[in-house]
């Protein structure tokens, strides 16, 4: 190997690039950007004020946050399903009068007041719900006016009312305790906030009511044709906004107990801001709580922090008008940007160099041969994509298709065939279970078995989430093929963790170690990985000693050994290290060795490009997925070996005219059985001199 | 400076010059089948060169020189000590053919049985006779006729284009430090000739010397062969262009690696026949499915001749897909009212009624 | 600009502190005054900067206070009660000396001042009450003002005195207390002027357009229009455009800070009369409370002192140069 | 307002007015007076030349908060340059200059960065205002010194009788009616505002158009600014904060411009102006409180809406996503 292979080599084997790209992935990098942002905000002005994470100023930042957030959670309801509620200021104030108001000069009881007070806000809310969610109109003028007149009105209070309220100070603990108490050392607002946010994650991430909200902001129409109540929708969603924006005005109330013109002036401008800071889309579909408060709380840090520092109002707005454009401006860029990052950077190759490939022709074991011209063929053009196939005792021939069947030929002739059960995945490779149940591996499913009389039952789709793996990787998204040791216990290989069942390809130009091989025990119904970082593992099949299995890497085009008992329990031994074709599916044959299909023949033009990563990546990006260099799975064969890893023969197809791609084949009472995942037939061949009595399920279930 | 910089940052990003683009296969030149579906199919291995020769036509193959007799059989009208890399008439009764190591011979007519040698040129690729100047395309200084693939590999620019007086024997150098030349005809007072990796059709200005003009740029393949045909021409394409190797010729690590460690038939390149043998690098989207090979499957070899109007532009064309069996045309020529195209990729000769008399034609 | 300001209230202030100097020459109170004063810190929470009230009292405290070593602050709230309620709050924490605070209404500072008083910092209130008094305010008794410009305008406009008894009012906001108290005076002196008539009584919200509108439409509804009241001069600037389109003779009261652009409007004959409570008088008030509060050393809320300012009334008569002040 | 209802709009609210109008006509004496309609069209004209410039801008699916702010300090710093000794003219054409810059960067952000128009716009608005407050001048109202009485005709003078204010609205609006109509720009920016992919996509220039847009407002903002200035010799910044700017986008989208863009035109303008101003005329006259003159608009803008709303329903296919 040349130098410069070596550095190739050590480089992609100690950056793991393929981090960043599972890292963009992430859902929580949606969030990244705002939090980013509220970081610097939090960090420059730390620096610039002393003790700013005083107590007392924290505390005091809390609580005046605490409403804040509480208005901006209120407008984030609305805008996550779709809509605007610039009334939230004037609201904001309404609560504000009332709550004051009826404290002091009707002097109700501070229950009641509370009640009242949230009852305005809910009948303001209401007001703009039926405006906007029955008639329609449109959210931003509809809230517009609604701010006036609300605004109007309290203007109008004020007015009588605000000498009176100045004249009497309420003497009540609870009332002076929801502005200045606090909950074991949290500021009420605060709790008070936390709380109702909580509650609206909840809301909109777990109940059916919040997707609907969510659904309404992602595409009215389409939620209205699915049948969603998207007026009611919208309604609840103004009103929730209208109670909450007057009980911050409660508490803003309760905390400086002053009906000041000015009261929540310009709020529905800050709220507006925070929520748009904090990541939610104007216009619907995407936001949260989580937004909320961060965008809430960089928001208030800015606004508080720069009247402490005392800059002159100029420069005060200046510095907020600025901050708000390049915040929002990064976050515009980053929203659009990021997917595209990702799928640049997602497919990361990696330095994987193939042994020599043993040449087929001349007297090399692998050497090409048409034995494969003359096979019959079963359900030419009546089946898509067999990936494995497998007899039961009575003969009868299985096959999984795309479309997510499981197709049974019935013995002798195999021209009927009927829907023996449908899965809904991607049926790929099968076992019989001693109890003749059929087990499948099916891709984006996990493991599956078929009972006799067909009742489909999951065995496992998880296992346990590997501990530094960035992506969550304890989900089978591409079960491949298993095997049934003699206790039952199903081994069965993940081909890849990185991609579905569709992008195989996009696995082999990365030929990292992407899969691993699961046990399943149906005695415990545990599920533990046994084998990880396997190059496409695919075909399992396992020995005559009981206490080990063959498993061939596709991609690494090689045959190994494990041992999950015995002396050598936990072992791995290579078989066949080097073969000229990219192996998947390995069966018994029935003298004791082992059948393989080789799906498809390295190409030295790939077997190159596996050396050169940069290539790859660059080739991924920049050509279509229809241009790239592909493993050359158009012509494929079968080979026979015995555990020593000898090939014993070798059947070609060589045009790949009669019996183009194999992925599988199974020996059975003298005849082999061959299906192709991209095939549209299940070839049989007459074997010559072989056990026309041996069958699968015999073999492994007969004898114990 | 900047233009430097900014191209190396297009290199690393894979923008601008360096974004792998390939014009659409439409209009005139919109995928059809009318090769495949010729008239007439008449086998010979190794053929490669057409032209028409004391009314009947002649072809080029391996070392000899073969008449289509009537009946549809090859006959014999002469051999020659090294592969004939391409013919040409030179007048009705007389026939110039070129041959591997550079020789140009004529056969019949006034100088019969002459032989000249221009210069250093070993791989000539096309002539075109007119009176007594025999025009000359030699497509590369460095690599014979048939290492075009090699050429290409190595972004080789030194084809030359040469003018061969036969009376005199005096040979003019027209142009040079071209990408492969493959294909040369006289348009009027002008020299008109196709340059097969830069995908054109260009011009030489008759006066000034080494003077060029682009009359069509960026074809989907690799031009070669030019024959007049009507008011217009034929262009023989005789390999598509793919994004695969497009991305390839800007990966000069990769394509050296190739050419040094890969056996040549099994490159990452255009052929003129392609998908023969597993060993082959197979592109995604000619994974067989139901064990079909789709038509729209990138292949690094297919069939096209482009018709060319008076101004070489594109008119219609004859093509063979993915899934057809009349790729690399490395010929093609109108002969009373056919046209009969050369497939080197499946070594036989088609036919059919010239599109001119409306068939065929798939604009 | 700042500069220019600052001689013409040092000049001002020559009289206040520097005649205390040349006196006090070997004098043992020298000694307490200046050690009581040296490294004080006194923040100053006005409703917004930006206007000759405020920067006049800015610039007249800085001037006064910062010779003597006291650190003077501007925290500005920028007309938000709330951000004018953070600042205070903050400033509990941070314990200045002393704080100047400029009340948007009676009620939202009242209980931060009173912590603050029992945090251990003086409170000097200027210009509007809060309902809870501290250590000092100074500024003018509204109702006064609004009273005794009424008496005014009723002396000008009663039928009696040949007037046609109608007179129009044009508030800022309604809301602002300024403005309770202002009506509830000027309501005092018309319960016992029934001949007066109040045609019109709008709220601007402290803009001259909105106000010249207002006036605009009152006049051309009432040509006999006598009078104008007018809360203040920096909206009225509006309400005078509207009376000089309309060329009628209509006498403008309004009222403010005696900045220059008062005499500039009286001379111009924009204002007929100006009601000046004077920027420097309340500032000297306050520097001479803030200098006793300092040095008496009582602990903050033991004393309530209130210093109305007195109203006088500029006219082109008593107008002098000397009358007005500049915030170039 | 919607798809196809524009006009039904439009009428809707023209007859409104005109009902008000003969309701205040017969019930209010002095109502239907020249110098009152007069006084009335002039109260109002510089809401109206703001709301052309917004309408302008909504037409092209954007929104413009920032114009307020910018015509008052592109204007405050007019008058402060010219009490600096600044001549006149050159002063207004720096202030006309400094607003055009602003509206350009407004617009870059627009059309390039691709911030959320309505969002853009908010913080230019305050970032305007601070700029103007903390570099350009100290005080919020900036009187008009000696040098710029010239000025005062702008605002305060009259031509055959008719304020000129009124004769400034009447300009803008003819100005802003032909560009629509007449201007390749002015066709573009509707495209633009129907359907900028489709637009886009058809070779409209869309991104520059986008700019125009905001320049265009910003620099009938500034003429606006003057006319305020000169109504009341002095330019009180602190309308920056105001919400003075909802009232301008009531006016529009009262006349009946979709804030959906590419709808609507200078005539929607024209009517919304003309409601807001007799209701605000009449309401004066009738010595309604100001507060209460506020709920009393309010409410007529809203039975304006719904109104609409009933007549010419939205519903669920129809109603565009995340047009808000």
């Amino acid at each position: 190997m040349s130098a410069s292979d070596l550095i190739t080599r050590w480089r992609y084997r100690l950056i793991p690039d393929h981090l960043v790209g599972e890292i963009l992935t992430k859902r929580w990098m949606d969030n990244a950007i705002p939090l980013a942002i509220m970081a610097v905000v939090a960090c420059v002005f730390a620096s610039l004020i002393p003790d700013f994470f005083g107590a007392a100023t924290i505390s005091n930042l809390m609580r005046q946050w605490g409403e804040f957030g509480l208005v901006v959670v209120a407008l984030t309801i609305v805008m996550v399903a779709g809509g605007i509620d610039l009334s939230v200021g004037s609201v904001f104030a309404l609560g504000n009068i009332v709550a004051l108001g009826l404290l002091t000069v009707a002097g109700w009881p501070v229950p009641a007041v509370v009640a009242a007070t949230l009852g305005c806000g809910a009948a303001v809310g209401l007001v703009n719900g039926l405006l906007v969610g029955y008639l329609r109109l449109r959210a931003f003028l509809t809230t517009l006016v609604t701010l006036i007149i609300v605004r109007a009105i309290v203007d109008m209070l004020l007015l009588n009312y605000s000498v009176a309220i100045a004249a009497t100070l309420p003497d009540s603990d609870i009332w002076y305790f929801f502005g200045e108490g606090n909950v074991l050392t949290f500021p009420f607002s605060l709790v008070v906030t936390v709380t109702i946010a909580l509650a609206l994650h909840l809301f909109l991430s777990r109940s059916r009511v919040g997707w609907h909200v969510l659904a309404v902001g992602g595409s009215r129409r389409s939620a209205h044709n699915v049948g969603i109540a998207v007026p009611r929708v919208i309604c609840a969603t103004y009103i929730i906004s209208g109670t909450l924006s007057a009980l911050a005005g409660l508490l803003f109330a309760s905390r400086l107990g002053g009906g000041g013109a000015d009261t929540g002036v310009g709020l529905e401008v800050a709220a507006l801001t925070a929520a748009v800071l904090g990541g939610n889309s104007l216009g619907g579909g995407r936001g949260s709580a989580a937004k909320a408060i961060i965008g809430s709380i960089t928001v208030i840090i800015l606004i508080n922090s720069l009247v402490r520092i005392g800059v002159s109002s100029g420069a005060n707005s200046l510095l907020l008008g600025s901050v708000l454009l390049a915040a929002v401006a990064i976050d515009v860029r980053w929203l659009k940007n990021r997917h595209k990052i990702t799928s640049k950077v997602y497919v990361s190759p990696t330095y994987a160099a193939l042994p020599t490939a043993p040449s087929t022709d001349g007297d090399s074991p692998y050497a090409l041969n048409d034995r494969l011209r003359d096979v019959g063929v079963i359900g030419l053009g009546s089946i898509d994509g067999p990936e494995d196939v497998i007899l039961d005792s009575e003969d009868n021939l299985y096959v999984g298709n795309r479309t997510g069947d499981i197709i049974r030929f019935l013995a002798p002739d195999y021209s009927q065939q009927e829907v023996f059960a449908h899965t809904g995945g991607r049926p790929l490779g099968m076992a019989f279970a001693r109890d003749g149940s059929l087990v499948v591996c099916i891709g984006g499913m996990g493991l599956y078995q078929v009972r006799p009389d067909r009742i489909v039952e999951k065995l496992t789709d998880e296992t346990n989430r590997s501990w530094f793996s960035v992506v969550d990787d304890s989900r089978l998204r591409l079960a491949d093929d298993l095997d049934i040791a003699a206790d039952g216990r199903v081994f069965f290989s993940e081909a890849t963790v990185r991609y579905e069942t569709h992008e195989w390809a996009v696995d082999c130009l990365e030929s990292r170690g992407n899969g691993r091989i699961v046990c399943y025990d149906p005695n415990t119904g545990l599920t533990r990985t046994v084998l990880k970082n396997l190059v496409f593992p695919n075909g399992i099949c396992m020995t005559h000693d009981g206490e080990s299995f063959l498993f061939a890497e596709t991609w690494a085009c090689r045959v190994s050994r494990f041992w999950f008992d015995g002396p050598k329990k936990g072992r791995v031994e290579p078989v066949i290290p080097d073969l000229p074709g990219y192996p998947d599916n390995i069966n018994r044959a029935s003298d004791g060795t082992y059948w393989m299909a080789l799906v498809g023949i390295r190409t030295p033009s790939l077997d190159l490009a596996l050396k050169m990563p940069g290539f790859r990546r660059r080739m991924a990006r920049r050509i279509a997925p229809d241009e790239w260099m592909y493993p050359n799975i158009n012509t494929g064969c079968i080979v026979r070996f015995d555990e020593s890893g000898r090939i014993l023969e070798t059947l070609w197809d060589a045009g790949g005219d009669n019996h183009p791609m194999i992925t599988s084949m199974r020996e059975h009472k003298g005849a082999l059985f061959i299906g192709g995942i991209f095939n549209n037939r299940v070839g049989r061949l007459k074997l010559e001199g072989r056990d026309v009595s041996w069958t699968g399920p015999s073999s492994y279930w007969a004898k114990s | 400076m900047i233009a430097s910089i900014s191209r190396a940052i297009d290199r690393i990003l894979g923008r601008g010059e360096a974004a792998v683009t390939l014009p659409a296969l439409d209009g005139a030149l919109r995928p059809n089948r009318a090769l495949d579906e010729a008239d007439w199919r008449r086998p010979l291995p190794g053929v490669d060169c057409i032209a028409v020769h004391k009314g009947s036509l002649v072809v080029s193959a391996g070392q000899t020189v073969y008449r289509l007799a009537a009946g549809g059989a090859w006959e014999s009208i002469g051999s020659y000590e090294a592969s004939v890399s391409c013919i040409a008439p030179v007048d009705a009764d007389s026939l110039a053919v070129a041959l591997h190591e550079g020789a140009i011979l004529i056969q019949g007519g006034r100088f019969d049985g002459r032989r000249y040698k221009i210069g250093s040129a070993k791989c000539i690729t096309a002539m075109a006779a007119s009176g007594e100047e025999l025009y000359v395309a030699n497509g590369s200084a460095s690599n014979g006729p048939d290492e075009w693939q090699t050429d290409l590999m190595q972004c080789n620019a030194s084809g030359s284009i040469w003018r061969l007086n036969l009376e005199t024997g005096v040979e003019t150098r027209l142009a040079d430090g071209l990408a492969w030349p493959a294909g040369i005809a006289i348009a009027g007072s002008d020299v008109v000739f196709s340059e097969s990796w830069r995908h054109r059709i260009v011009r030489v200005v008759s006066g000034g010397p080494r003077e060029t003009e682009v009359l069509y740029a960026d074809l989907p393949g690799y031009p070669g062969r030019l024959s007049s045909f009507g008011d217009g021409w034929w262009l023989a394409v005789f390999a598509p262009r793919s994004q695969l190797v497009e991305f390839i010729l800007r990966e000069p690590a990769y394509r050296e690696r190739m050419m040094a460690e890969v056996p040549q038939p099994f490159w990452v390149a255009p052929k003129l026949r392609s998908g023969r043998s597993y060993y082959e690098p197979l592109q995604g989207g000619a994974v067989k499915h139901l064990g079909l090979l789709k038509p729209w499957a990138p292949a690094m070899s297919r069939g096209m001749c482009v018709w060319l109007d008076a101004s070489f532009q594109p008119r219609s064309s004859l093509q063979s897909r993915a899934d057809g069996n009349t790729h690399g045309i490395t010929s093609i020529i109108d002969h009373a009212g056919e046209t009969i195209a050369v497939s080197r990729g499946d070594n036989v000769v088609v036919g059919l009624r010239s599109p001119a008399l409306g068939l065929g034609s798939s604009a | 600009m700042r500069l220019l300001k600052s001689c013409l209230l040092a000049a001002m202030f020559a009289l206040a502190s520097g005649s205390a100097m040349t006196q006090s020459f070997d004098d043992p109170a020298r000694e307490p005054y200046y050690e009581s004063l040296k490294g004080k810190r006194v923040v100053f929470v006005p409703l917004a900067m930006g206007f000759d009230l405020t920067e006049g009292w800015a610039a007249g405290l800085r001037r006064a206070l910062e010779p003597l070593g006291v650190t003077f602050e501007i925290r500005d709230p920028n007309w938000s009660t709330d951000a004018g309620a953070q600042a205070i709050t903050s400033l509990i924490t941070e314990k200045p000396d002393l704080i100047v605070a400029h009340n948007p209404d009676v009620q939202s500072y009242a209980r931060l001042l009173k912590k603050a008083e029992e945090a251990g910092i003086y409170v000097v209130q200027i210009n509007m009450r809060s309902s809870y008094s501290t250590d000092a305010f100074v500024g003018i008794d509204y109702v006064n003002m609004g009273e005794e410009i009424t008496k005014r305008l009723v002396s000008r406009c009663s039928p009696a005195n040949g007037g046609s008894g109608k007179i129009a009012i044009t508030q800022g906001v309604l809301t602002a207390a300024a403005s309770a108290y202002q009506m509830q005076g000027i309501s005092n002196v018309l319960a016992n002027h029934p001949e007066i008539t109040v045609v019109s009584n709008q709220s601007a919200d402290w803009d001259a357009t909105k106000a010249k509108n207002i006036a605009a439409t009152v006049i051309q509804q009432h040509p006999d229009l006598c009078a104008i009241y007018g809360f203040w001069d920096v909206m009225d600037v509006g309400t005078a455009a509207a009376i000089k389109e309309s060329g009628k003779d209509i006498y403008l009261v309004t009222e403010g800070g005696g900045h220059r652009k008062d005499c500039d409007g009286i001379s111009n004959g924009d204002f007929s009369e100006v009601a000046v409570y004077s920027v420097p008088y309340q500032t000297s008030d306050m520097v001479a409370m803030i200098k006793q509060l300092l040095q008496l050393k009582q602990a903050p809320g033991t004393t309530k002192t209130t210093l109305f300012t007195p109203l006088t009334f500029l006219t082109k008569e008593n107008m002098t140069a000397a009358s007005c002040w500049d915030l170039p | 307002m919607r798809m196809f209802g524009g006009a039904t709009q439009e009428q809707i609210v023209l007859v409104l007015a005109l009902l008000l109008g003969l309701v205040f006509a017969v019930g209010l004496p002095g109502f239907l007076t020249t110098s009152n309609i007069l006084n009335l069209v002039r109260s109002v004209s510089i809401l109206g030349i703001l709301g052309v410039a917004m309408g302008l801008v909504v037409i092209g699916r954007g929104i413009d908060l920032s114009i307020v702010a910018l015509m008052a300090v592109s204007v405050a710093w007019t008058l402060q340059l010219i009490t600096a000794g600044t001549p006149l003219p050159l002063a207004i054409v720096l202030g006309l200059a400094f607003s055009l810059c602003m509206g350009a960067f407004t617009g870059w952000l627009v059309a390039y960065v691709e911030i959320p128009a309505i969002f853009a716009t908010l913080a230019m608005g305050t970032l305007i205002y601070g700029f103007g407050r903390y570099f350009l001048f100290g005080l919020d109202v900036i009187n008009m010194p000696d040098a710029g009485r010239p000025l005062l005709w702008l605002g305060q003078g009259t031509l055959l009788g008719v304020p000129v204010p009124i004769f400034a609205f009447a300009g803008v609006c003819l100005l802003a009616y032909l560009f629509l109509r007449y201007t390749k720009s002015g066709r573009y920016m509707r495209a633009v505002g129907d359907n900028l992919l489709a637009a886009r996509i058809t070779g409209v220039p869309a991104r520059p158009i986008i700019m125009f847009q905001y320049v265009l407002s910003a620099s009938i903002g500034h003429l606006a600014g003057l006319v305020t200035a000169a109504s009341v010799a002095s330019m009180n910044t602190r309308v920056a904060l105001s919400t003075y700017v909802y009232d301008v986008i009531l006016v529009v989208v009262l006349g009946g411009i979709g804030l959906s863009g590419g709808k609507g035109g200078i005539r929607n303008v024209v009517v919304g102006t003309l409601l807001i101003g007799v209701l605000i005329n009449g309401m004066t006259i009738m010595n309604v409180q100001y507060t209460v003159q506020n709920v009393i608009k309010g409410v007529i803008l809203l039975t304006a809406i719904v109104v609409d709303t009933i007549i010419n329903p939205r519903d669920e296919q129809t109603a565009q996503q995340g047009d808000i």
